[in-house]
């Protein structure tokens, strides 16, 4: 397994999430929309917003990785680049997986690495845990990325994505946003959630890569 | 022994008398498991009262329910392996089975949950919120494989789904002992054995059985019918290279 | 459903580059083909006829790997080249980068310069390819055949949105390489502008 | 202005809606997704829920709004659906208020009229203000998709559109979602709050249909 | 910039159906073209050429009012069809549904299935575009052509992807069209296969 084409499937996805206006400047948009829409929707009780604030990023990181990938298989499969791709001789899983990793990379990281910041907005006392949080919002995100990745390639092949993929990558994200949020509270169990949260990471990292090749495959078919 | 099955023309043969067996067992089990569980065992009150009574239907539902998608997934995988016909068929006809007894399931659950616990539905119990997943995935997988143009297609990406879901399952079963639950530990199929009293675990367990008979009877009915469609189908494309 | 017959003409001393029998494809409960087989050697090539949506795009993407015959079988003796409607241009990418990642990519040490000037690109080489005019996008898809000596050329009408002097590129890029020892496969509507080995007509 | 063309135009795109997923199913998915994965981030507390459940449901008309007509614009200028709109004879503005009304009646009204059952899952008492609410939601998401319609129009000339769109589109929104919020609690302001809220929303569709237009028609250059 | 020069043949009796004078565009600070002028009048035709991103796509949009030119005007003395690259295909329309929502869209009384039929469309009918093979894309596109009457016509390389029918079908439109006493504007490569009235080459 030559490298080369891996690393150029890296590059060509972040250039095209950058491009494609995600990159490190998405978060700020989807702060943006949070901070401001959501203390309007629901009120600006400190005490709620503060209840609140780490499950919006959850689902933000969530939304974000759907979003995205949709966008990004989609347009693989219709300008033909993922002819091109299937087509090098490496293995698709690494491929898609360079792809995936590449747009976390570029939108879900930058999301984890401002958390901090959008948990104070929300009233979070300033404390170390913030870090924590923001390291385990990272974790769970590339989760996250890599079974929407499934969900968006299987949803890459038909049309009627919009309401697939949610059905399809729901599920997926559950065990993930199950233990994501467990670890962040103070209730039982939350202590070894972390490490529960770890492994379905790694199991998504482990998986994914050829559920996701299987179905791009059946994209070009 | 995968090969064995494989063979269309051996299943019709096969579940021509095995089929209508098993509807017969299942009537049998679970007219029995249900008359028991419902006119026969004392109710108990820590677990509501009369209310429990509707265990006899729970468990054995949130039994196939599980087992369902395990099948499922393991069809898939038999397909995608050694694309046999037969296990694609399996997976596609378990599918909207599957469904149904997920709702079941859940619908029994919130049922009993609302005496009990007090609320039909906690939004933070895995157990529930896993099962509620693995309906979707039913949904799912009958949506992606409705969505396909051709049926090669649709068997490929749902056995692709359907083998990554199947992490579900697992989490499932152990989430209420990974998590605090409302829901109660396990108590029959556990690692020392079923700890739960012997009036409640026979009916229980004719009633799980029952259940599996009747999953088993309507998947092969459903399996013979994409057969005969199968069948036509090719017929027809036959007719339509030679006209 | 084969109307035409390829001809068996085999090649010099090596065995075939590219070589298939009894290819068959249903679409959509539609019979496309059934029976097809095909077989280029070094220096030959092949061109695939047919009115419109009988199949030959179908016929190509089987051939390279992309998708599954309903019957049959295909076999390459190498890696290949593929140029087809849908370019693999991203919006953002220009000719200069398009070119440049999949150089890397393949790991060829062709000039990219001298491929720009010579599909012609020189101009829009830094403009990207949202902005291209058709010629200027199948030019720098083109491009790619160039960065990387491969036995097979899988060509889906190679001439579309090129101008008389595109076109001219095309054919000779096609001539140098069956001299090369190569060989090519093309879905062409009219004039191929080359004599082809051989012909299939879906 | 014949209304013909228009008519087409509105028919094309409920089509659009329904084969892209969205049309009256979309909703089902977002409500899976809202009603999941924002428990599970900020917990059960029925107080909490009760008090986030409204504005979830703003930010989740907001967002399909957005998501939704990005595709859709973007979709017309790239497979060239959006010269032949323009060149009809009727007005764009006419051809783009058809659109962007078909995508709300596709996937935005079905939410608000699902609302008062995402209400009920997030422990709101049943009473008549649930479907007072319901109406609301209606108004309000219409403004959402007009306004929407004008932020997704202008990013689809640049491909940097995801962080755009959001730029764009938040600040249109805001009004709409202040008095939105408002019109669902107790608090002073309250009782005007509804009127305000319709106010904005013909606002929007009085004045969003020419930014389109105008938006559109700088695509197409 | 302007290297060819426009014919200066007027139509019979009546004004010309299209006319610009002083066409001038600029695309990224590059000059395409300028003091570009045509007209065309009922029974004329025009076509339009210059190599690949010379700017006749430009300028077509230019003429159908869709991209403002940075000098110069254009008249159009009635309704135009507009055929390009980009079809205007939906994924999930079909060549029945996507001719039958134009049709009422323009109000024209046009009966679709002679239509189809005499695009060659009729197996294809009811397939969605995304699984239409691209010579059938085409096909539908053009189709718009026949469902109304309308005195000019514009075309951008009309001839991509059709099979040798397909392009007799369009030459022998154009020359209906054309003897209907209608204009036509047509960006080609290569042969065009009938004779202009007059060329502009960019
Ligand atoms: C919607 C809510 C509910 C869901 C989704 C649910 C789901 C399940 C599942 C998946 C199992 C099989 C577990 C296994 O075999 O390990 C199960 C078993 C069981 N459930 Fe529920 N349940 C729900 C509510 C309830 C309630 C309210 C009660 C009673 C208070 C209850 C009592 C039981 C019992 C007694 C078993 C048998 C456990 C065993 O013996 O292994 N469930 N349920
Ligand atoms: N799902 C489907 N249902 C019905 N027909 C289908 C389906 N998918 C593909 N087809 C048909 O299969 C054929 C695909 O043809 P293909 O694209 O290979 O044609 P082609 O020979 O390349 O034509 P062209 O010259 O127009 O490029 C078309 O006739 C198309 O209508
Ligand atoms: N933003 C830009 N920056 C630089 N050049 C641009 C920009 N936008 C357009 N161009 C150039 O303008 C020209 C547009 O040409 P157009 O598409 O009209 O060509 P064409 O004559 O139709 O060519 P073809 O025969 O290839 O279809 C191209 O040369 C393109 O590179
Ligand atoms: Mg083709
Ligand atoms: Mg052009």
């Amino acid at each position: 397994m030559r490298p080369a084409p891996i690393l150029s499937a890296f590059r060509q996805a972040l250039g095209e999430a950058w491009a494609g206006g995600a990159g490190a400047l998405l978060p700020l948009g989807f702060f943006a929309g949070a901070a401001v829409l959501v203390p309007l929707g629901i009120g600006t009780d400190p005490q709620t917003l503060r209840a609140v604030g780490p499950g919006i990023l959850w689902v933000a990181l969530a939304l974000s990785s759907l979003v995205t990938l949709e966008r990004v298989f989609q347009a693989d499969t219709e300008d033909g680049a993922l002819d091109l791709w299937l087509q090098t001789g490496v293995p698709a899983s690494a491929v898609a997986a360079a792809k995936t990793f590449a747009h976390w990379l570029a939108a879900g990281l930058p999301l984890a690495l401002l958390s901090p910041l959008l948990a104070l907005m929300f009233q979070a006392e300033a404390s170390a845990s913030l870090l924590r949080n923001a390291a385990l919002y990272g974790l769970g995100g590339l989760a996250f990325y890599f079974w929407g990745g499934v969900g968006a390639a299987l949803s890459a092949t038909v049309r009627r994505g919009g309401l697939l993929i949610s059905l399809i990558a729901l599920p997926l994200y559950v065990p993930t946003a199950i233990f994501g949020a467990l670890s962040m509270t103070q209730g039982p169990g939350s202590e070894s959630a972390p490490l529960f949260l770890a492994a379905s990471t790694l199991f998504a990292l482990a998986v994914a890569p050829f559920a996701m090749a299987a179905a791009l495959r059946l994209a070009a078919d | 022994m995968f090969s064995w099955f494989a063979n269309p023309l051996r299943f019709m043969r096969l579940s021509n008398w095995l089929a209508p067996l098993c509807y017969a067992l299942a009537a049998l089990l679970i007219g029995w498991g249900l008359w028991q569980g419902l006119w026969v065992v004392p109710k108990d009150d820590y677990q509501g009262g009369d209310i429990m009574r509707v265990m006899f239907v729970h468990v054995p539902a949130a039994w196939l329910a599980m087992a369902s998608y395990m099948a499922m997934a393991v069809m898939s995988f038999i397909w995608f392996i050694w694309r046999h016909e037969v296990a694609d068929i399996a997976a596609k006809s378990i599918a909207p089975l599957g469904a149904v007894w997920t709702a079941i399931c859940l619908a029994t659950g919130s049922i009993w949950g609302k005496p009990t616990w007090g609320t039909w539905w906690q939004w933070d119990d895995a157990r529930m919120m896993s099962v509620l997943f693995m309906f979707f995935l039913f949904l799912g997988y009958m949506a992606l494989r409705a969505s396909m143009d051709t049926r090669q297609k649709a068997a490929r990406a749902g056995a692709i789904l359907a083998m990554v879901g199947a992490i579900n399952v697992p989490l499932i079963k152990f989430s209420v002992d990974l998590f605090t639950s409302l829901h109660q530990d396990s108590s029959v199929i556990t690692a020392d054995g079923p700890k739960m009293a012997a009036v409640y675990l026979w009916p229980l367990l004719a009633s799980g059985l029952g259940h599996t008979m009747l999953f088993a009877g309507l998947t092969q009915t459903l399996m013979r019918a994409e057969i005969w469609d199968r069948r036509t189908a090719k017929a027809n494309a036959k007719l339509m290279a030679e006209g | 459903m084969l109307r035409g017959v390829t001809s068996p003409v085999s090649g010099p001393l090596s065995g075939p580059l590219l070589s298939a029998t009894g290819l068959g494809m249903i679409r959509g409960e539609r019979v496309l083909f059934t029976g097809v087989g095909l077989s280029i050697a070094a220096g030959e090539s092949l061109v695939l006829r047919g009115s419109n949506g009988a199949g030959k795009t179908t016929l190509l993407r089987i051939l390279a790997g992309l998708t599954r015959p309903e019957t049959g079988d295909v076999t390459r003796s190498g890696p290949h080249h593929w140029f087809a409607h849908r370019e693999g241009l991203k919006p953002h990418e220009t000719p200069r980068t398009h070119l440049g990642l999949w150089s890397r990519a393949w790991g060829s040490e062709s000039d990219l310069d001298s491929v720009l000037s010579r599909m012609g690109l020189k101009r829009p080489a830094d403009v990207p390819a949202r902005y291209l005019s058709a010629g200027q996008r199948r030019r720098t898809a083109l491009g790619r055949l160039l960065l990387e000596q491969r036995p097979i050329w899988m060509l889906d009408e190679p001439y579309t949105a090129l101008d008389a002097e595109g076109r001219d590129l095309v054919l000779e890029l096609i001539e140098d390489h069956l001299k090369g020892g190569g060989g090519v496969v093309a879905a062409i509507h009219g004039e191929s502008g080359f004599v082809p080995t051989s012909e299939v007509v879906l």
